[in-house]
């Protein structure tokens, strides 16, 4: 049964296969729930049910069913899901955002990862939506290297005092 | 047994026909034959509290009237390697089962905080008759 | 959007009938029906140019002429956990959509250098009407 | 070639019927015509005498009277990253093919110590006529 | 077409569709290969052909596979598979189990690893079928600390003895 592939409609007009006609598309935050009976105006459009959406303006059969914020993985929401628009989800304070794919593609799929802290450093810049916080290299006054971590002088004891420690710390102590 | 995934099965692109039909967790087998039954499961991890999970299961059952127990009818089992931070990872079973009219349908998982749940293109479950 | 693969659809395994056709990347629906929609892409890397990548994603997507934008039918998505020398990773998908006639369906990748194209038997789509 | 499995074709879940017959390793086509192919192996390891494999291989393969070589239908090969302990991992496959009467449809794995053959719902091979 | 859903069949009778009546049980061990001719009563019960089994009641149309324990990883039969019961598996010697899945659930599924040998310890804790071996922290006498390692005395050598060693083995050289 071969079958004909439908002409396209006018600008501004979709075909409705079960109506096999074009219809004018139903405003954002509805949907089609009846094709129009005479081609080229509106059909029944009614309102998105709760639970799901539409952004654009379209002939669809039924509107889009709302994603949810991953609540397990320190996800929340910032706009709720409406009928013109999908849930949006952010990071809970203190986690930002990795995108899942590169950044030069919209930052939709992500995951929530939590910041890192600057213990015995100065902050350069604080922990922010989109990026983790970014420590000063060196360490904090009254702090001393080790390996990479930076540690308060006045928890260091004698023997735990090595070299570094005894050139930041070791000044204080004689004071 | 291992938990049990409940399912949306009118919004979005989730749908019921031909008297397959959901109810409280299961597909209900509306006529005895050959179906291919296939889920996906998209786990994603760590989760605050749950314990470092070194695999993720999912397994499709089915309950019948024939047999007082649960059948695993497929099973997808993976261990994960990922090393502390974020990690996800689909499971995909599919085949082709004999069932009897009456037969319930499930997908249990082995931790269900483990699973994303949030868009439905990326978790999903089915069947169709032959 | 994600890149969108292109597919060989007539020589070797490849073949297209009852009126589904192939044109610029995406397949189209003939008739309005129920369809079992499916694919596979095989990843593997490094590749010299592109970063670390940390994930890899395929995604089934619909363009249809009742809305503007894509839909995302079904994805698969899946942390790479290999420590830098050479890697190869499936992803199969594959799911019963409802679909109208002069749906056009497509596959998107998060990163096209990614994916392993030499071998029709590694990388494949296709969807059937029940 | 690859080592080819073998499999159980009576007993718990496994059938055959519409003639699709099963001999020496083989599911036989009874019939010419479009079918839905597909199998899952489940991977385990490590196993004692085996050296410590890098990666997995599952592949779905035709012999046909027209063709003295067999032709590799699908293939799922992934690489493993996990260190030395037990890991387990499975690869799913599946898509449409056409088919001749009398053609066989075989599963070839990279090493058949890695697997897991205990448990008919991790280990499964199957065909339909569309 | 409506498909009228079985109506409860009365209690300790299951609904056989192939028949469209509710049959009695079939005891475990056996499937039931012909259903009941008449309502309620016993159909054809025939024991499960080698390979399978049935652990309960039933009006299966046939019994369940066998499944096998896992040789290639380490894995001992505890009791075959029989008409009523499946094959029930454990580790081999040396060997403790790991459950799949979080210990709440029935270790059903599991792999063997190797139990772990107190090289240079005492045992707390022999290796179990669900325990690895617990070694005891400190060295066994006449072994002395090499990181996380127990390594014998008499195996050390005049530059292979370090501080640790000398404290333990050193005494020993000089009697």
């Amino acid at each position: 049964r071969r079958h004909a592939i439908p002409s396209r409609c006018p600008a501004g007009t979709n075909w409705v296969e079960t109506a096999r006609r074009c219809c004018l598309p139903c405003p954002a935050g509805t949907f089609l729930s009846k094709p129009c009976t005479v081609p080229e105006t509106l059909g029944a459009c009614s309102p998105c049910p709760a639970g799901t959406f539409s952004t654009q303006p379209n002939t669809f059969s039924k509107c889009q069913a709302c994603s949810e914020c991953d609540h397990h993985a320190f996800q929340s929401v910032l706009s709720n899901c409406s009928a013109t628009s999908n849930v949006q989800c952010g990071c809970e304070p203190g986690h930002f955002r990795v995108c899942a794919y590169s950044p030069s593609f919209t930052c939709s799929d992500f995951s929530c990862q939590k910041c890192q802290l600057c213990t015995g450093r100065l902050i350069q810049r604080p922990c922010s939506a989109m990026q983790d916080t970014l420590c000063d290299s060196s360490c904090k006054p009254d702090f001393y290297r080790d390996g990479d971590e930076c540690r308060p002088c006045h928890k260091s004891t004698q023997d735990t005092c090595g070299k570094e420690c005894q050139q930041v710390c070791g000044s204080n102590n004689d004071q | 047994h291992l938990p049990i995934l409940q399912w949306e099965d009118k919004r979005g692109l989730a749908f019921t026909k031909n008297n397959l039909s959901y109810s409280s967790s299961a597909l209900v087998i509306p006529v005895s034959g050959d179906y291919y039954v296939y889920a996906q499961v998209t786990f994603r991890g760590p989760v605050e509290s749950s314990h470092r999970p070194s695999s993720v299961t999912e397994i499709i059952t089915k309950v019948t009237d024939s047999y007082p127990e649960p059948t695993q009818l497929l099973t997808g089992t993976k261990t994960l390697s990922e090393n502390g931070n974020g990690w996800f990872q689909p499971i995909y079973l599919g085949a082709v089962v004999s069932l009897e009219v009456g037969d319930k349908l499930m997908v249990n998982v082995s931790d269900i905080k483990l699973v994303d749940y949030t868009k439905e293109h990326k978790t999903f479950f089915g069947a169709f008759l032959l």
